[in-house]
Parts: C-alpha cells; sequence; structure tokens
C-alpha cells in the first residue's frame, strides 16, 4: 500500500461535512460522521473509494449517554483498509434509516440489532425475528437486560446430593461458598 | 423450534408447498433451519430460520472477564474453533497495546493451519455426504481426527483448544510434536491421491456438483460473500495476504481461485487450500525450532485485568471466510462489547437464500455444504 | 490455478480405485479406554497437600461450577493462611478451560488424562465431584494439563520497594522506605488474586481485599473508606505492622506476597489528611450518650478504643503521661520507621472526633484510680509495657547499662544522648534492632562511624525480629552475634568496659520451650562503654492502679485477669493493647475494638437502667 | 540475691562426714525456712505477683511434711545414724537456711532469680548425698528428692525466661 491512505480518505470525506477522521494504522480508519450524514457517506466510500466490503454494522449500548453507536466497517479490496464510521442515534426511539440499498449484507446485520438491540431500520426488507422467535421479553442485548438474574429467575440449581457429601456433612462440614456467592466476574464492576 | 412457530410464511396457493429442511442437528431443539417454498420440486423461495444452537455469546461475553471470555469464543465454531481465539485475543491485544512474541505468533500459525486442514476435511466429507457419497465423509472424519490428536497434545483439548491468551499461547510444543506434525503431514498428503479417486476426480461427484449454486463475482461482492467461496468466483482474496496478521507475511503461500464460481468451484478451492495449509504447515515445522521464545508476553493476573479503553476490528481468515471481531472496552474488567462478524452468518443466511432460488431440492443441502456454513456460528 | 483438471481426470471409474482398500490390513483399535495425552484436560484432581482452601479457583471459574466444601478435620489455621476448605466441581457446568489449574496458588489443582464420564439419570450426583488426588473415577492414571511456568498465571513478583541506600539512610533519621507510587501501587494491587486470606490472619481482620481491589481501581478513598473500616491506625500500620496478612498470604506459596502493608501505607499517604478525616465523618458519628468514659495510656490501643466509643457518642478522655499519643509506636519506633508526622496524622483524625486527650498525667501518681472512677462511667487500662527488664547479670545495675524501651523514648523525645563510640545490645527482637539502628545513627552523626555490637540468645533463624530489620541493621554496619548468652557486665575502674558472653548450646527444652542453656567454657568478651539490654517488657499495671484497686481484682499469673472481651473482674474496669496481649500495633488495634464494644454495650445497659 | 557472705555458721558444719539425720535435720529447716519465707513475701508483694508466691510457698511446704514424717519413723531410726561423706555443696545448701534478704516489695524477676538459686542448690545437694549413700531406702529418697528438685528448677528457669524475655519485641 503506497497511497496515503490517511490523506486521501481526509480528501475524500471532506465532501461530507461533519466528519471526524482518525487513523489507527493504514488498515483501520475510523470515521465518526452525524446520523443524517451516514448514508451520503457509506455511498461515497462504495462508489468513489472501493469499499464494496461492508463487512459487519455493530450496535453498542451507551444507556448513560441514551444513545446507540451504530458502527459500519467496509473494506476495500483495492485500497485493503477497512473504514469504521460510526454515528451515535438516541436511545428512544431507536430509529435509523437502512443502508440496504448501498449494501445487501446490511439486511442481516439490521435485522439482527433491530431483534438484540430494538432498533428499528426504515427500509430494511425485513425487521422479523430470526433468532428469538419465543421471546416476548425487551431487546436481550440492551444493558438493562441482566441475563443472568433472569437465568437465575427462570432455572434452578442442580440439586446434587452425592454420597461423599452426604459424608462430609454427617461429620459437621459441607458446603461452605457457593459459586454464585464467589464467581469473580459477577462482582467486577464495569468501571467507565 | 416449538411447533407453532412452524407456521407457513404465507397462504401459498395448492400446487407450492413449504418445506421445513433442518433443523439439522435432530437431537437439538431449536436449531438452525431453512424454510423451503416448493413448486414441484423446484424452489421458489427459502428463508433462513436460526435457532438456539448456542446462545447470547455476545452478552455473556460482556459479563465475563476478558481471559475468560477465552474458554467461551471457540464454542461458536465446532469445525474450525481455533480463529475465534485468535481473533477475539487479537482484538485485546491491541486494545492492551501487548506485543505477542515471535514464537507465540509462530505457534498460532501452526494451530490455524492445524486447524484449517481438519475443517476442510470435515466439510468435504459434509459435501460429500450430501451427494450421498458416505465413504468420504467417514474418511475425512477420521483424518480429521489426527488433527485433532495433533491439538490434545498440544492444546490439551481435540475440540475446543482454549489455547491462546491475549499475549500469546499457554503452551509450548511438547516434545518430538513436530516430528509427529511432519508425519500427519506426510500421511495426508498421501491421501490426497485417494481422496481425488473417491471424490474430487469422481465423475459422478463432478456431474453432480457443476453448476450447482453458481454465484457471479458480482454477485459474490453484493452479497458480502468472503473466504473460499468468493475466491471460487476468481477473486484472490485472503485476509491473511491482504490484512495480514501473525507472521503470514514471512510465509510462503498462493491464494487459490477458482472462476465458475459454483458447488464444483468452492469444493475445489478448498482442495487445492488443504495443500497450501500443508505448504504452510511444513514451513512452520521447519522455522518453529530456530524461532526463540517466550511464548507469551506477561499479562496481568486475570482477576485484575483492565483493558484500557478503545475499540477495534480484529479480522482473520478462517476456513469459512472472513472473521472478524468489534471489541470495545470502557477501561474496564470486562468487554464492553463484543461484536463477532462470523463468515457463515452471511453465508447461511442471505447467500444461501438467494442460491438456492430455482435448484432443485435435491440440490439444496448441497449448495449449503458448498457454502461451508456452520450454524452455531449463525445462531452464536 | 487448481492443480487437478476434472475435464481431463475425472472419470466414473477414478472410485473403483478405491476398492484397493479391501485388500488393506484392517485397523483395530483395543477397546481398553486410552490414555490421553501429557497435556489432555480430563477431570480435576487436587493435591489436598497443597491445597489451602483459598477459593481463587472458585473465582476465575467462568461457569459457576466450582462449590468451596468445609471438610472437617482438615487444618484451618487463619494465620498459616490455611483453611479447611476444598473446591468441589460440577461437571455440569465445567467447560474444562483449565484457567482454575493456571491461576491455582499453589499448584494443587491438576486435571487427569481422562475422557469420558457418564451415567445414568439417577447417577446425577456423580457429576458433582470433592476432586483428590486420584480423580473422579479413583483411578490415577497421571496428570494431564498442570501448572508449568509457561501457563502460570500468578503474578509472582512483587513491585520492588525503593528505598533509601544504607550509605544514605545512616547519617540521618529520615524514613528509609520511599513508598509506592500509584503505577507501582496500582501494579502491585493487581497481583491480588481476593482470597481474603489476609482479612482472616490480620488480628483486626482489615478489609485488606476490599483496599487492595480498591486500589487497584484507583480509587484510593474507596480503599480509605475499607481501611477505616477496621483500623484507625492507618499511617502507622502501613508502616510499621507486622503484617501477618503478608504471612497468610496465598500468593506467597509460589510468589512473593502482595506487599499489603506498603499498599495501605500508599492509600493512605495519597490522600490529604482533610479527605481522610471526611471519610471517617461519612460513618457517622451517634448522637451523645451523656455518659463519660476514662482511658489510661494514649497508644493504639488506647485510641483505636477511644475512636469506636467516641464514634458511638460517648465522651473520651485520654490521660497520657507522657507529652504526646502515640505510646510505642512514637517513644519506641524510630523516625525512619515511622516518622512521628505520619502518627501524628492518625492522632488527629481521632482527636478530630471530640476525643480529649490529657497530657502529662500519670494514673496512680498524679490522679489516683479511684478519682477516675468516680469521674467515669468505665474505665479502660491501656497502658503498654512501658519499663524494660533487665538481664541482673552481674554488672547490670551499673549506670552505663540501659533498658532500650528507655533510651529509646529519649531519642524518639528528642533528647540528646552522650552515645559512646561503641555499644553492645543485648537482644533479638524488634526492639533490640530499632535501638541498635538508632544508636548508630548517632555515632554516625557523632563520629563518622558506627559501633554496635547485638548479642541475643536466639539463632539468626529464629530471631523475634523482623527479616528485613536483620538485613537493614548489617546493611548499616551493625554488628550481629546470634547465639550468645550474656553472662556479665565488664567493669573496670567503675567503668562498663564490655560484655561477656557464652555461647548458647541450645535454646529449648525438649517440649520446645525457652529455656537456653550455654556452654561455659566458650566464652567471649565484647569491649564496649554501654550495654543496652532489650530483652523484655513489662508494665507498671499495679502501680497505676493502686493497692487499693489492685486488691480488689483479680490477677491471673501476673496480668490482670479478665473475661475474653477485656472486662476486669471489676465490672467498671477494662484493659487492652500490650499489656493484656502483646505485642504489636495491629493487635493493639484489634484489642481496642473488642474492648471498645464490651465497653459500648455495658454503657448502654447503664443508658437504659437510668432512663 | 544468693551471695551472703560472712555467715557464721559455717565452720562448725566443715566436716568429712555427717549422719543422715544431722543432714536430714538440716534438710528439713532448708525447707521449713522457705515455706516461711514465701508465706511471709506473700502479703508484702503486689497481688499481680502473689500466685508466684504462693506457688512456691506451696511447694516447699510439700517437702517440709516428707521430711518430718519420715524423721519421726521409728522403723528408719537405725539407717540415720550412718555417716556419709560431707558433699560439696554442704556449705551453700547450709547457707541457703537462712532467710534472704530481697527487700521491702522484691518484683517478679528477683523472686524468681532467688528460687532458682534455692532450687538449684538443694538439686546439686541431693545428687551429692545419693550418690554418697549406701543403696537403701535413704538413697532412694534422695534420688527422688534430686530429680523432684531438677524438674522443679526446669520448672522455675522457663518460667523465668518466658517472664524476662518477653518476646519479640
Amino acid at each position: 500500500m503506497t497511497t496515503d491512505i490517511g490523506q486521501w480518505l481526509g480528501h475524500l470525506i471532506g465532501q461530507v461535512e461533519g466528519v471526524q477522521h482518525r487513523g489507527r494504522h493504514a488498515r483501520r480508519q475510523r470515521l465518526d460522521v452525524a446520523p443524517d450524514a451516514l448514508p451520503a457517506l457509506l455511498e461515497l466510500l462504495q462508489g468513489k473509494g472501493s469499499f464494496v466490503h461492508l463487512s459487519a454494522i455493530s450496535c453498542v449500548d451507551w444507556p448513560e449517554d441514551g444513545q446507540f453507536e451504530l458502527v459500519y466497517h467496509v473494506w476495500s479490496y483495492e485500497l485493503k483498509t477497512l473504514v469504521s464510521a460510526h454515528i451515535r442515534i438516541p436511545r428512544e426511539p431507536g430509529r435509523y434509516l437502512s443502508v440496504y440499498d448501498i449494501y445487501k449484507p446490511a439486511a442481516f446485520f439490521e435485522r439482527d440489532i433491530h431483534e438484540m438491540y430494538g432498533v428499528f431500520f426504515e427500509g430494511s426488507p425485513s425487521m422479523e425475528k430470526f433468532i428469538l422467535t419465543e421471546w416476548d421479553g425487551p431487546p436481550p442485548m440492551r444493558k438493562e437486560f441482566d441475563s443472568e438474574n433472569w437465568v437465575n429467575d427462570h432455572f434452578d440449581w442442580q440439586d446434587y446430593h452425592p454420597d461423599w457429601l452426604n459424608d462430609i456433612e454427617s461429620r459437621g462440614g459441607g458446603i461452605a461458598i457457593r459459586p454464585d456467592e464467589q464467581r469473580f466476574s459477577r462482582k467486577a464492576k464495569h468501571e467507565s | 423450534m416449538r411447533a407453532e412457530n412452524y407456521q407457513s410464511r404465507a397462504q401459498p396457493p395448492s400446487h407450492e408447498y413449504e418445506l421445513n429442511f433442518g433443523p439439522n442437528h435432530p437431537g437439538i431443539e431449536g436449531n438452525y433451519a431453512l424454510k423451503v417454498r416448493l413448486h414441484g420440486d423446484t424452489v421458489i423461495d427459502a428463508k433462513a430460520d436460526g435457532g438456539y444452537l448456542h446462545r447470547g455469546f455476545e452478552k455473556l461475553m460482556e459479563q465475563r472477564l476478558w481471559i475468560q471470555n477465552i474458554a467461551l469464543v471457540p464454542r461458536i465454531c465446532v469445525p474450525d474453533p481455533a480463529p475465534m481465539e485468535l481473533a477475539y485475543s487479537m482484538a485485546v491485544e491491541t486494545l492492551c497495546g501487548l506485543e505477542v512474541p515471535a514464537r507465540a505468533q509462530w505457534l498460532r500459525v501452526l494451530q490455524m493451519e492445524l486447524s484449517r486442514v481438519a475443517a476442510h476435511l470435515f466439510t468435504f466429507g459434509g459435501h460429500a455426504a450430501t451427494t450421498g457419497m458416505y465413504s468420504t465423509m467417514f474418511w475425512g472424519v477420521a483424518d480429521r481426527d489426527l488433527i485433532l490428536d495433533l491439538f490434545e497434545e498440544l492444546t490439551g483439548g481435540r475440540v475446543y483448544h482454549i489455547y491462546n491468551l491475549p499475549g500469546g499461547v499457554r503452551r509450548d510444543v511438547p516434545d518430538g510434536f513436530l516430528d509427529r506434525v511432519s508425519a500427519t503431514l506426510d500421511y495426508l498428503e498421501s491421501r490426497l491421491a485417494d481422496y481425488d479417486n473417491l471424490f474430487f476426480t469422481n465423475q459422478v461427484f463432478i456431474t453432480r456438483a457443476r453448476g450447482i449454486g453458481p454465484m457471479s463475482q458480482q454477485q459474490a461482492l453484493e452479497l458480502g460473500v468472503t473466504g473460499p467461496n468468493l475466491r471460487a468466483t476468481g477473486l484472490a482474496f485472503d485476509v491473511r495476504r491482504d490484512d495480514p496478521y501473525l507472521v503470514y507475511d514471512q510465509i510462503e503461500f498462493d491464494i487459490p481461485t477458482e472462476t465458475a464460481g459454483d458447488a464444483w468451484a468452492r469444493t475445489l478451492v478448498r482442495r487445492a487450500e488443504l495443500k497450501e495449509s500443508i505448504r504452510i504447515l511444513r514451513q512452520v515445522v521447519a522455522r518453529l525450532p530456530g524461532i526463540p521464545g517466550p511464548i507469551r508476553a506477561p499479562i496481568p493476573n486475570p482477576l485484575a485485568w483492565n483493558v484500557p479503553a478503545g475499540e477495534y476490528y480484529s479480522r482473520v481468515e478462517s476456513s469459512k471466510g472472513e472473521l472478524a471481531w468489534y471489541v470495545v472496552s470502557t477501561g474496564g474488567a470486562k468487554p464492553w462489547r463484543t461484536h463477532i462478524r462470523g463468515p457463515s452468518a452471511m453465508h447461511a443466511v442471505q447467500v444461501l437464500e438467494t442460491l438456492v432460488q430455482g435448484c432443485r431440492l435435491e440440490d439444496v443441502a448441497q449448495i449449503m455444504f458448498s457454502l461451508d456454513a456452520c450454524p452455531p456460528e449463525v445462531d452464536r | 490455478m487448481s492443480d487437478i483438471d476434472y475435464k481431463a481426470k475425472g472419470s466414473i471409474l477414478n472410485p473403483l480405485r478405491t476398492l484397493s482398500f479391501f485388500a488393506r490390513k484392517p485397523v483395530t483399535m483395543p477397546l481398553a479406554p486410552r490414555v490421553a495425552a501429557e497435556r489432555y484436560r480430563g477431570f480435576h484432581l487436587n493435591d489436598w497437600d497443597k491445597c489451602v482452601g483459598c477459593s481463587t479457583c472458585q473465582k476465575v471459574c467462568d461457569n459457576a461450577a466450582i462449590t468451596m466444601v468445609r471438610v472437617p478435620g482438615l487444618p484451618n489455621d487463619p494465620v498459616k493462611g490455611v483453611r479447611d476448605m476444598r473446591p468441589a466441581i460440577d461437571y455440569g457446568r465445567c467447560c474444562w478451560c483449565a484457567l482454575c489449574v493456571d491461576l491455582c496458588p499453589t499448584g494443587s489443582i491438576t486435571l487427569s488424562r481422562e475422557y469420558v464420564h457418564t451415567c445414568t439419570d439417577d447417577q446425577l450426583s456423580s457429576y458433582f465431584i470433592l476432586p483428590d488426588p486420584k480423580g473422579i473415577h479413583g483411578q490415577f492414571l497421571g496428570q494431564g494439563w498442570r501448572k508449568e511456568a509457561d501457563n502460570d498465571l500468578v503474578d509472582h513478583a512483587r513491585q520492588a520497594m525503593g528505598e533509601m541506600t544504607p550509605a544514605a539512610r545512616i547519617g540521618n533519621f529520615a524514613e528509609m522506605v520511599n513508598g509506592y507510587d500509584r503505577q507501582q501501587a496500582i501494579l502491585e494491587a493487581s497481583r491480588c488474586v481476593q482470597c481474603g486470606m489476609c482479612h482472616d490472619a490480620c488480628p483486626t481482620h482489615m478489609h485488606a481485599p476490599e483496599y487492595i481491589r480498591a486500589i487497584w481501581q484507583d480509587d484510593v478513598e474507596e480503599a480509605v473508606r475499607q481501611i477505616y473500616r477496621t483500623n484507625p491506625f492507618a499511617h502507622t500500620c502501613g508502616r510499621v505492622c507486622t503484617h501477618k496478612c503478608e504471612d497468610a498470604c496465598s500468593i506467597g506459596h509460589t510468589g512473593e506476597p502482595i506487599a499489603i502493608r506498603w499498599l495501605k501505607r500508599y492509600a493512605m499517604d495519597s490522600l490529604a489528611p482533610e479527605r481522610v478525616a471526611a471519610i471517617v465523618a461519612e460513618q457517622g458519628k451517634a448522637a451523645p450518650s451523656g455518659r463519660r468514659v476514662a482511658i489510661v495510656g494514649a497508644g493504639p490501643a488506647g485510641l483505636t478504643a477511644a475512636f469506636d466509643l467516641a464514634m458511638a457518642g460517648h465522651r473520651v478522655i485520654v490521660y497520657e503521661a507522657l507529652a504526646q499519643a502515640g505510646g510505642m509506636t512514637r517513644y519506641g519506633i524510630p523516625d525512619y520507621r515511622l516518622p512521628q508526622a505520619m502518627l501524628d496524622r492518625d492522632v488527629a483524625v481521632i482527636t478530630g472526633l471530640g476525643v480529649e486527650i490529657r497530657y502529662g498525667v500519670r494514673i496512680g501518681t498524679d490522679v489516683s484510680m479511684a478519682e477516675l472512677r468516680r469521674d467515669h462511667d468505665a474505665v479502660l487500662l491501656a497502658i503498654g509495657l512501658q519499663y524494660g527488664r533487665s538481664t541482673r547479670i552481674p554488672g547490670s545495675e551499673h549506670a552505663d547499662v540501659y533498658r532500650a524501651v528507655d533510651l529509646l523514648r529519649e531519642v524518639s523525645a528528642g533528647n540528646p544522648l552522650d552515645v559512646p563510640k561503641q555499644v553492645l545490645v543485648i537482644g533479638g527482637g524488634n526492639v533490640a534492632m530499632d535501638i541498635a539502628r538508632s544508636l548508630a545513627r548517632l555515632q554516625k552523626i557523632r563520629y563518622g562511624e558506627v559501633g554496635v555490637t547485638v548479642t541475643a540468645l536466639q539463632a539468626l533463624g529464629e530471631f523475634p525480629a523482623d527479616r528485613e530489620e536483620i538485613v537493614e541493621a548489617g546493611e548499616e554496619d551493625i554488628v550481629i552475634l546470634p547465639s550468645r548468652g550474656p553472662q556479665n557486665v565488664a567493669i573496670e575502674d567503675g567503668k562498663v568496659i564490655g560484655l561477656r558472653t557464652a555461647a548458647v548450646v541450645s535454646l529449648r527444652d525438649a517440649e520446645g520451650r525457652f529455656a537456653p542453656t550455654y556452654d561455659l567454657d566458650d566464652v567471649q568478651f565484647h569491649p564496649g562503654s554501654w550495654v543496652i539490654e532489650a530483652i523484655g517488657q513489662l508494665s507498671d499495671a499495679e502501680a497505676v492502679l493502686g493497692s487499693e484497686v489492685s486488691e480488689q481484682v483479680e490477677w491471673r499469673r501476673g496480668r490482670l485477669a479478665t473475661d475474653a472481651n477485656g472486662r476486669t473482674s471489676a465490672p467498671w474496669l477494662w484493659t487492652a493493647g500490650d499489656v493484656a496481649n502483646g505485642p504489636d500495633v495491629v493487635h493493639a488495634v484489634a484489642d481496642g475494638h473488642r474492648v471498645a464494644a464490651d465497653m459500648h454495650r455495658f454503657l448502654n445497659t447503664l443508658a437504659e437502667v437510668m432512663a | 540475691m544468693s551471695e551472703h557472705e560472712g555467715t557464721s555458721s559455717g565452720v562448725e558444719r566443715l566436716r568429712a562426714t555427717k549422719t543422715l539425720k544431722e543432714i536430714l535435720d538440716v534438710a528439713t529447716s532448708f525447707e521449713a525456712t522457705a515455706r516461711d519465707f514465701y508465706t511471709a513475701l506473700v502479703p508484702k508483694v503486689g497481688k499481680n505477683l502473689r500466685w508466684l508466691v504462693e506457688d512456691l510457698a506451696k511447694e516447699e511446704a510439700g517437702h517440709y511434711t516428707l521430711f518430718s514424717g519420715l524423721a519421726a519413723r521409728p522403723d528408719l531410726e537405725r539407717l540415720l545414724q550412718a555417716e556419709v561423706a560431707t558433699p560439696a555443696s554442704d556449705r551453700r545448701f547450709s547457707d541457703a537456711v537462712l532467710q534472704p534478704d530481697l527487700g521491702e516489695r522484691p518484683d517478679d524477676q528477683a523472686i524468681l532469680q532467688y528460687a532458682l538459686a534455692r532450687e538449684h542448690t538443694a538439686m546439686e545437694q541431693y545428687r551429692a548425698l545419693a550418690e554418697n549413700t549406701e543403696p537403701g531406702p535413704f538413697k532412694e529418697l534422695f534420688e527422688y528428692l534430686a530429680n523432684e528438685e531438677t524438674k522443679h528448677k526446669n520448672e522455675l528457669e522457663r518460667l523465668y525466661y518466658e517472664t524476662v524475655h518477653s518476646g519479640g519485641v
């Protein structure tokens, strides 16, 4: 790759208003853009920048900001660079435009994000459920949904009574610390 | 999946009917299936239906310490679990600024390519079985077991290696291991002629596979196809070459392509890739003894490991195509968000739905296996 | 690009070549189970002799597969860091990742080389296993996955503590240990596996796992909050604690224990005194109870009790014979170990709660115990062991034979000492090291060189002093002569000229009790102008109480008889600290809490009666 | 402490041999003195040290009772006339019959040091007597006493070190 990606990209995105650009390295470029400017940016990237491959759309929940972050990862087979375009949309009502017209694979990712986060994509070919056909709870990937609590509320721990435990209990010992009291990943809080 | 979910998608005219193709693991409730609408034995529409084979990995990962997720991610794809560990580790390493020692990188290549060989053997078998050639499947599974023996020795696990940690790998090769790798590679190479006779140059298979599920390069690019399926349309794209990681830039290998873009071409690409992987593995065997340790960068106590805030999109070339993890950290002890871009999720849904349009019912399974789609990865 | 051309090679006959396989010898595998690879991750094995029940495995387990089970009859000793608990594994949840093996602090857990365990529905309990060295099926087939250097995830190495070089520190009393900076502290704190052995071993059960975690999270205020739950002598303990916690630390089994003491110091030093005071105030002081408590002695035990009782709303007056608070922490511990300014901070938090300290009042002399009793609802005697024992060997009554505690008090008070060029110290404890090192500094300042010889009954490995004290004393050119018993102080022309010692043959009797015997054929002479005895201490409790009170209360083998809460047979009198349970700061703090809680209970009943 | 130079009672006892009777008399008064000494000390020491002094008094009273009982037994009268060589420790032993002066309010260390010296003397005396006595009931008696005093002395020694060398401070 001899082209200076950053410079080239800077020139390209200069045509879209309000885009911020940061590069981690030559093959990972990050763009932050206003939601309404994203479709134009993607069209530009695809049409003029050879970014024909939509690798993925990722959704990140930021409940404290009241926002969802949508990240569009697009790859250019010619420039050999991955551009991740970030937008933030309000968590409520959680609606955005489909980019299916630009990238067909968007249909899969948008349907997935709709199912898991409840973000509705206008113009997406299908917003039907895909995996959670029997689920009528909240979109489970939202931060407020605590899946482990849900599991604990709906399932029982296996109640084992092996001989060795009966023996130890008869001698005055027995279960001292249950796993759910100590599970470390559960204790470690998020610092953000 | 419960009975009430097997409702037909529309009220079809009487000469059309709908068939639930799958779930393909009959013992597991709620697996991936394909709802196929047929007119006679011609497919006129198909919808992929995700299941619960493995559930909620991404959610689980947000609740686990960074290092604990290493034990989780290989389970996303049984046939080719190794790249899952690798891509996740690479993302964490980038966020932490960890320098992975050279020997660890070579050991990772060893693991990746062994996994690719095992996965391709599995796929040949599966593909052959969809055309009724079960001997190839038996062979494929049996020969894959030899790789699993090697994994057992190297990593302690036959399928779920849990061999990578962010920073490197957990163990070095045991004594004499590289000799046993060489012996297995010799054996597999010698077997290739057998496979050719039984399968690849079997006129019955050629006739069954040619022209089935064809895809143009243009179509493949539009649908986001990657990996061998994309290379079977003539585009020599491979993450190992074009978005390089580990030490693939120090290794000689070719990127095989075909142009027909059909089921036959896809399988031929995999056959050629098997040979390329063996070529890569021979280079690893030759060079690894000269690469000094350590095999892991120093990492913090797993119970007190905050990964600096940031995000990274790490990509690797799995046997099935482009595999990526988008990992977001807020500086905490657990990931804030992990998103997997699995190749099968693309191939088994939109691509499969498209390619089976107009094909005959008996070819649906073959098209699915020729795309090498992995249901757990769709359900993830 | 393909290397086979199906047009050229494709044939319906090709698969028929495979028929040749019929002529090959079939591959036959024995039905017997094969042993898995040498690092296979099979079922858990646990070496019960190595396992200390720390439950680190349980904490790192992804799947909540590990339950800690108390097994009666196993060793259970908090001070040694051993619990009678062992992990049990639920194979309905285990995922065989082996992180429990890699992070096990003792290396007791390994995995077996077995592939399979299965059972029928009615045997489901066989999925819940208490691993022992034989494993799930009672057949040991060799260890599979185990901890080796490559996969060991325990962080063994402690963050190095910067300190002054011997040359830099010997000529002054400046604090010699630098303390951790923020980065070091976070790294050191990150090594902790949160097993809580330290909490169990600590006399006052400090919430060390919690404050270590808070330090790792860079939340120093939270760390201080956790520290003050149990210890108002935090600056002091952060410097001079005997850190039983570190002896019990599970990381210490295969590595260096977490530097818990230094982390506490870091947390305390990182926060301005006003912030510490504000955090303490968060706990909320109870409404005034109208009760008055007298505490005799402003050492760690007395002031800890004062802290608790003041928080509980009682009016607390502390009577201190000397000019400043701290007791032995001020008048026994030299400045290079504990700067008095740091002790002042601890004391200021306590007086900030309204505790009044009356200095220069000696109970039994200036004010009688009877008066104290008359003016207060309860009295706590926390006077410590302020008097040095003498060997009473011939010559020890000479004026130039000193007790170490007396000299240390002079040094701490800043009084000038006419230290000679060569001194001799008798004793192998921390007090002996403290006086030896203090006098060495004075000699260095005055003469430019050190002339201190320490003789002790014990062999070097058995010195009661902390290891680092002995090492550092050696670095400061102090001569240490172990296994020497003092015989007499040599006096010539009315002046001390040295000390004679005999070799110690044995230190303990058959029952392991302290009873030295000497080889009188091996006598050495050590020249010196002062002899300092640092062999033991005693209290003047009897004098403080006065004969009247002294006769009233019960004694038990020379000490005031108390119940488990430090209460004497006199219902209004409690005792705590070194005078009751010696001899270090953290024990005194623990004692202070225990006694204060009991006094508070008593004062509450008084209130009820009055109401 | 146990150095009491210049007591006049020593000279007449400087003989090569003595009868068992004479020796037993001295031993009896040795134990009686100790008993009386410790008993008299009880009210003088603080209550905190009284347990120590009381323990010592009780021990000595036991020995006194034993000796008085022996002297009163008619069946042993003939044996008591036997002459035995005077042990080297005899003078110190006899001296210890006299009450020491430990001052008005002796501390625990002083009391223990006195008791230790006494026990040491008694131990040496009885051991020497046991060696000098023909086999028979008195040899056994002296052996028994020597062992008793040795045990007692060891016990006191341990107590001394535990009290005085109060550990790692």
